[in-house]
């Protein structure tokens, strides 16, 4: 068996660490699975979501009167970058196991992850100061804060497990353990941001559009 | 409250189900059961028929030989996808052609009898808007004449059926679905709502009465006679869980009063749309508009404008 | 250059920094564009209607593939198929989860109004 | 003291005894004597425990363990204490339903409510769950050649969620009441307007748990069987048992998420005032039957495809034969897999969409008939050319064939939109999924249990007592349910506790008779269990192989060791073990034996299990302080848990080559047993494969041992 053939889709150690790639076949296959039911999940609220948003306005104000497109925007490009950082992060852990450049990467990712859940929670104030769109306004509202709400908590539980992984990785070192972890995290972000996209497109422009 | 005339008196009433129609729609789902339960035998006698021979050749000490190698027939494995396969087809042909023919929304004829029900704890409110009357827990109807059910709720969703007229449907807050159906005899079948909801669930049953159109004509002249009627406050009061024992006459009832419940839930999706030539209200805007029906609906009255 | 490889490892086994740093890259390029794009199209009003709805759409799902491909490192090529194949076969069970509810939900509303 | 602040909403009212003191009727008898015995139940436990001083084994060797075979045992363990409830509560529904003409019974019309909620939240989630998931949990591993699942604590996590979701539904005898909305839930009964207090959130958070575990579960099997796999056990290898756990696997995995996203938006409704499924405000009730079904639909194959897995491997064992079919058998699971996503609005046929949507998913319905009757079918063929014994388990088996197709006859009928139209939500409906599931899964499970239960004790079960409890069952059955059919046709609707129809009654009173000889076969399989236990040296089969089985499952000692198999086996075709038994390579001493790593007992699965139950119940009663303080510590544990590193330990090679050896020794030393001696004490586990009988003359005796050369 050659090396890089992948043992699991995705990102891959393949070549540049023989013995935690064969224990990652296990581990990041079964991520994968997991990450596809979560996937289900948001499938299924924004599946409720389009049906409420055009459904169950009620009395309530309309996806256009509330959403703050611009906020939004800069949203998406904060997960993007964040993204993009752990990238660079993977890089510095599989190429050339340095410990601070990780920590580094790391503390980047995490800050820009920290700006998109500070940025989502003034626009929920916004709307609710400003334009008196609670969850309880209507099917809508509840809708909409139930969709981006899950997806701000799995962005908010990837940064407890960063942090948790920033101190496994001075206590630890890059072993296997600490390597496959830090896999999974990153596919974990990267699958959030995938979300993200759906969120930002059938949720915020698709709301101002129509 | 309001009277009863001897002609609503209850009496126990056939429940024999749709096992003897009383109608069209009742009688064409009967014969469809029977069409699908005999296709069905074509895959269901075999295997009775089979197995205990099966057995009887094959069971240890039998006359049968042994192959214990034998797993594949390609002539067997054609029969037993193919039979099934072309079964479906026959089944889902009738399937379609059924479902589309009957669909419960359909009219089965001109000038139908509409018929608003609104479908309460733990009993059924029937309006008349043609003939200005309303009753509680009696649906009366001429025979041979189409009629058109519209139904809502005013509280948890129920399920509405008259099994020896027609199937069932759901009736739900702030929505209006339908059932249409002719009934061909007269007498009393027994209708209830089959969606669990609540204590009073076992016994929230009505009868309807199906009589010749004559008899239909008095039945609303005399309706028409009885001196209580129903508006939106009456309507409120009818709202707390309760079981009716009696069925109740209403000798008339705000017009319009089935759309202000509907957008009491829906504000906005009522009237809206179709245009209901029902003019909102003829009394006074506070008394037409049904009161909230509950806490959380407390503040939707604005229908009453 | 890896740190763990063993030496004799044919060079076309091993994995290549710059190759992979250049996938991040072209990842965020690509998906900047594409979120760029998609915000112009709403922010100076480019298309109307369906028509916008149409292409935020495809936008959207080509920035999804973007990041699957560039982000997450799927491969067509290099996977193992059996395992890429249940990761694929969610996007079957999401199309029928999805459009189906929308279906429902929608027949429904239109059909219950009065 | 703001008492509120600690007890969240529980009340001296809320003890199921308060009812009974301060408004005493029948019906509150009967819930707080239940109480008492759940009370009793629990205490009696801890006194046996104590005395016997079992609680120490019981952490070491049970509780802590992650060893697939013990989390198996105990998930069945805990489906038998959950059906034990679930069984009388049926019971007393159906002596209600027969006392019930006219207003007359026992049970109040709430108490009836809480009945059939809890019966069938029970029976779905915390019986027939928790059971398939035993079942796969211990033979899977087993018949691919593995030492363990892939994830042996995840393993033990989703069994302790399981439990705790459990353990709640049977507080809420105790503290409370339970929710009378069904098993499925629908709002807005159940939001909070029209069922205040804390029934709902009960059936919220138990089944919230489940199905968590359920997915996990499911993630985890479906990475075994993709990647633990012996050498040479390619897919179409794998046995068919193995099969249909890849695919239940896979249906949890997808079907769990739309029930998660149901009840967390019911309870955003119940808990902060959303407006998922209200009436009004722009809440929609139709979309909650629609998710619930997304994940209902799928379930009830989750439910049936391992015991379609079960009923193969039985038929094929008892008839000594190659199961007919096997590459259709696999290609109909999998259409069925996929098919039962794209069915759920059957359950909903008459909410009011249109003629062709509801056309649509009636076709697609009854399609599911296909790969179902070819599966019939080929288990029919797979007898023929057999040798067949007609032992318990095959019993069940015939039993199954000839009800099953009856039950799914009535599906198809209930797949036309007209014909649901009628008999939707009456006692017909009740009819066929009782007839689906019992037959089906229960004596599926039921015949599993007959077949494996050697395999995990070391001893075969009384045959004649399992007889005569299938003699009760399979009429009991029928008498039970099929008056259901024709009192559903006759009007009669489901979750109703008093009638006024005469005409109903003698109908009752046969399924009441039905019941009652349920109740008996189930007290015979007691007995079975009983007497074994007692007789055990007599019936037992150390060898391994009592019923002269096929897969790998059956080529090691039983019980099996931590390790389950000695040398990984290597495989070159279907029904290996038989194969090998055939050609006489079975029972071979390996060339060299290696240390084996197995994970070490711990207490993150339990502990996790009790802060989520403790999580749980302090959301049922607004406990604030309980939810936060019990959220925390369960990641703290898996923090902590991530943490540790000593978490294998080796088992050295000279432990396994000893034990190995003895094992072989001792099959070489007995002589094989025909199938004629399967019932008799001769029976150790040493078969004869059937095919090498008639040659066998000699074999029988103590030449067996040339067979392995
Ligand atoms: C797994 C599912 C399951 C099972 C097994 C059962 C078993 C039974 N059920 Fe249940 N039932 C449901 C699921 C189930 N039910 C559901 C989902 C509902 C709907 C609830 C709702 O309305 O929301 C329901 C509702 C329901 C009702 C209410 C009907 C109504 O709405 O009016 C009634 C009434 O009597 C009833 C009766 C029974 C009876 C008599 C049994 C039993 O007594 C049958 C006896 C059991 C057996 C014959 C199996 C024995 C064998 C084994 C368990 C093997 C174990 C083996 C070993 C350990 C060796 N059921
Ligand atoms: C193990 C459980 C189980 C299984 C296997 C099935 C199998 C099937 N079920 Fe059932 N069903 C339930 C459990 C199950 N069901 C439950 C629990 C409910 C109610 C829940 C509630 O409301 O509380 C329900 C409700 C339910 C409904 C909703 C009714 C209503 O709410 O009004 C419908 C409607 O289509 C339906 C249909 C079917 C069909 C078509 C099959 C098919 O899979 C059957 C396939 C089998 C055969 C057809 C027989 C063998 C085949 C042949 C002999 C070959 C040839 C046949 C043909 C070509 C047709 N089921
Ligand atoms: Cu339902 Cu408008
Ligand atoms: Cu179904």
């Amino acid at each position: 068996m050659s090396l890089s053939e992948r043992l699991h889709p995705g990102i891959n150690l393949a070549g540049t660490d023989p013995e935690s790639h064969e224990a990652a076949e296990e581990v990041l296959f079964g991520f994968w699975i997991f990450l596809m039911s979560d996937l289900v999940l948001f499938a299924v609220l924004f599946a409720t979501y389009a049906a409420m948003s055009v459904q169950g306005i009620a009395e309530g104000p309309r996806p256009a009167e509330v959403f703050d497109l611009t906020a939004a925007f800069l949203e998406t490009l904060l997960l993007l970058f964040s993204s993009f950082a752990f990238g660079f992060a993977m890089l510095e852990m599989k190429y050339r196991e340095n410990r601070r450049g990780v920590l580094g990467w790391l503390l980047v990712t995490g800050l820009l992850g920290a700006g998109f859940v500070g940025m989502e929670l003034h626009d929920y104030y916004v709307m609710v100061t400003a334009h008196g769109a609670t969850p309880q306004t209507s099917g809508f509202l509840s809708a909409y804060y139930l969709l981006t709400g899950t997806h701000a908590l799995h962005v908010s539980s990837g940064l407890v497990w960063m942090a948790v992984m920033a101190v496994q990785v001075v206590v630890f070192g890059l072993s296997p353990a600490v390597k496959l972890r830090l896999m999974r995290l990153a596919l974990f972000w990267h699958m959030l941001d995938v979300v993200w996209i759906g969120i930002f497109t059938f949720v915020y422009l698709y709301g101002v559009v129509s | 409250m309001a009277g009863v005339t001897a002609l609503a008196m209850p009496c126990a009433a056939s429940a024999a189900g749709f096992l003897e129609p009383a109608g069209p729609v009742a009688a064409a789902q009967l014969s469809h059961f029977g069409t699908i339960s005999a296709l069905m035998l074509i895959v269901i006698v075999p295997m009775f028929v089979a197995l205990p021979l099966v057995l009887l050749r094959y069971r240890r000490g039998g006359k049968g030989t042994y192959r214990p190698d034998w797993e594949f027939n390609w002539g067997l494995e054609l029969l037993i996808w193919g039979i099934p396969v072309a079964l479906v087809a026959a089944l889902g042909t009738a399937l379609w052609n059924h479902t589309l023919k009957n669909d419960p929304y359909r009219p089965l004829g001109p000038a139908p009898l509409v018929v608003e029900v609104i479908a309460l704890d733990w009993k059924f409110l029937f309006l008349y808007p043609e003939q200005g009357v309303a009753t509680l827990d009696l649906l009366v109807l001429p025979k041979d004449r189409p009629v058109t059910l519209k139904l809502t709720s005013g509280t948890v969703m129920q399920s509405f059926i008259v099994p020896r007229l027609a199937g069932q449907i759901y009736a739900m807050a702030g929505m209006q679905t339908q059932l249409n159906l002719i009934a061909d005899a007269t007498g009393d079948f027994t209708g209830r709502n089959t969606q669990y909801n609540g204590l009073g669930f076992a016994t929230q049953s009505f009868t309807t009465r199906v009589v010749s159109a004559e008899d239909f004509a008095s039945w609303v002249t005399g309706a028409k006679a009885q001196p209580a009627g129903l508006d939106a406050a009456g309507y409120k009061a009818l709202l707390p869980p309760s079981v009716v024992n009696e069925p109740v006459i209403y000798g008339r009832f705000t017009p319009g009063l089935f759309d202000q419940i509907i957008a009491s839930f829906a504000p906005g999706m009522a009237g809206g749309h179709q245009g209901h030539e029902a003019p909102a209200g003829t009394g006074t805007p506070a008394a037409a508009a049904p009161a909230a029906a509950h806490q959380h609906d407390a503040h939707t009255p604005e229908a009453a404008q | 250059m890896s740190n763990r490889a063993p030496a004799n490892l044919p060079a076309s086994d091993i994995e290549d920094e710059g190759h992979e740093r250049r996938s991040y890259v072209i990842g965020l390029v690509l998906a900047l564009v594409l979120t760029t794009g998609a915000f112009a199209v709403v922010w100076f009003d480019l298309f109307s209607g369906a028509a916008a709805l149409a292409a935020l759409g495809l936008l959207a799902v080509v920035q999804a593939v973007v990041h699957l491909r560039y982000f997450l490192h799927i491969d067509l090529q290099r996977s193992h198929r059996d395992d890429l194949l249940l990761i694929l076969f969610t996007v079957l069970i999401l199309l029928i989860m999805v459009s189906g509810t929308i279906w429902i939900l929608y027949d429904q509303h239109m059909r219950m109004m009065p | 003291m703001n008492w509120e602040l600690i007890f969240g909403q529980i009340k001296w009212t809320s003890f199921v005894f308060a009812g009974m003191i301060e408004n005493p009727s029948l019906s509150e008898a009967i819930a707080s004597g239940a109480g008492s015995i759940a009370v009793l139940g629990a205490l009696g436990t801890v006194v046996l425990l104590t005395v016997k001083g079992w609680w120490v084994p019981l952490w070491r060797d049970w509780l802590t363990s992650v060893d697939h075979k013990k989390v198996g045992i105990m998930y069945i363990v805990l489906a038998l204490v959950m059906f034990a409830r679930a069984v009388i509560e049926a019971a007393l529904m159906r002596a209600q339903q027969l006392a019930a003409t006219d207003g007359g019974g026992f049970l109040s019309a709430d108490h009836f409510g809480q009945l059939f909620s809890t019966h069938g939240t029970i029976m779905i989630f915390f019986v027939a769950m928790p059971f398939i998931t035993g079942l796969m949990n211990y033979v899977m591993p087993l018949q691919i050649g593995a030492r363990d699942v892939s994830f042996p604590l995840l393993n033990a996590i989703s069994l302790m969620l399981t439990m705790a979701g459990a353990v709640l539904i049977m507080v809420s005898l105790v503290v409370g009441q339970f929710s009378t909305g069904g098993w499925s839930a629908y709002p807005p009964f159940t939001g909070i307007e029209f069922s205040p207090g804390e029934g709902v959130d009960y059936w919220i958070w138990a089944v919230s748990l489940g199905s968590i575990g359920s997915t996990l579960t499911g993630l985890n099997f479906a990475v075994t069987i993709y990647k633990k796999r012996c050498p040479g056990m390619s897919l179409f290898r794998m046995p068919l048992f193995t099969w249909t756990t890849l695919c239940t696997s896979i249906l949890m995995i997808f079907a769990m998420a739309p029930l998660t996203a149901a009840t967390i938006m019911l309870a955003l409704d119940r808990y902060a005032g959303f407006h998922f499924f209200t009436n009004g405000d722009g809440g929609n009730m139709m979309n909650y039957a629609n998710l619930f079904w997304l994940f209902g639909h799928p379930e009830v194959y989750i439910l049936i495809l391992p015991a379609f897995g079960v009923w193969s491997e039985v038929v094929a064992t008892y008839s000594s034969k190659r199961i007919y079919g096997y590459t259709s058998l696999v290609y109909a699971t999998m259409c069925i897999a996929v098919l039962s996503f794209a069915v759920w609005l059957h359950h909903f046929f008459t909410m009011g969409q249109s003629a062709n949507v509801n056309a649509i998913f009636g076709i697609a319905t009854m399609i599911i008939g296909v790969p179902t009757g070819v599966k019939v079918y080929d288990w029919l063929l797979t007898m023929v050319g057999g040798r067949i014994r007609l032992t318990t388990a095959m019993l069940f088996h015939i039993n199954f064939l000839l009800t099953f197709i009856l039950g799914g006859m009535t599906g198809v009928l209930l797949a036309n939109p007209g014909i649901d139209f009628q008999v939707h939500n009456t006692l017909f409906l009740v009819a066929h999924f009782h007839n689906m599931i019992i037959p089906g899964v229960l004596f599926g499970m039921f015949a599993a249990v007959q077949f494996w239960f050697p395999k995990a004790f070391g001893f075969r079960l009384h045959e004649g007592l399992g007889r005569a409890s299938f003699w009760c069952f399979a009429p009991g059955f029928l008498l039970a349910f099929f008056p259901l059919y024709w009192l559903g046709m006759m009007g009669a609707t489901r979750r109703t506790f008093t009638w006024s129809n005469p005409d109903y009654l003698p109908w009752f009173a046969l399924a009441m008779l039905g019941a009652a000889l349920i109740l008996a076969g189930f007290a015979f399989m007691v007995m079975q269990i009983v007497v074994s236990v007692r007789r055990r040296a007599e019936l037992a089969a150390p060898l391994g192989d009592p019923w002269d089985g096929r897969a790998l499952e059956w080529s090691i000692p039983s019980p099996p060791p931590a390790w389950n198999f000695a040398v990984l086996p290597q495989v070159t075709a279907r029904d290996a073990f038989y194969e090998a038994k055939k050609d006489g390579t079975a029972y071979r001493s390996p060339a060299a034996y290696e240390d084996i790593e197995v994970p070490r007992n711990t207490a993150t699965a339990p502990l996790i299990g009790l802060f989520a139950c403790a999580w749980a119940f302090g959301l049922v009663w607004h406990i604030w302080w309980l939810v936060i303080v019990s959220f925390v510590l369960i990641w703290a544990v898996v923090i902590a848990r991530s943490f540790a590193t000593h978490t294998e330990e080796i088992v050295p090679a000279a432990t396994v080559k000893a034990a190995n050896e003895a094992f072989l020794a001792a099959v070489r030393a007995t002589p094989g047993v025909t199938r004629d001696q399967e019932m008799t004490a001769a029976n150790r586990g040493r078969a004869i494969p059937e095919s090498l009988e008639a040659s066998a003359g000699a074999l029988a005796a103590g030449a067996a041992v040339e067979v392995t050369r």
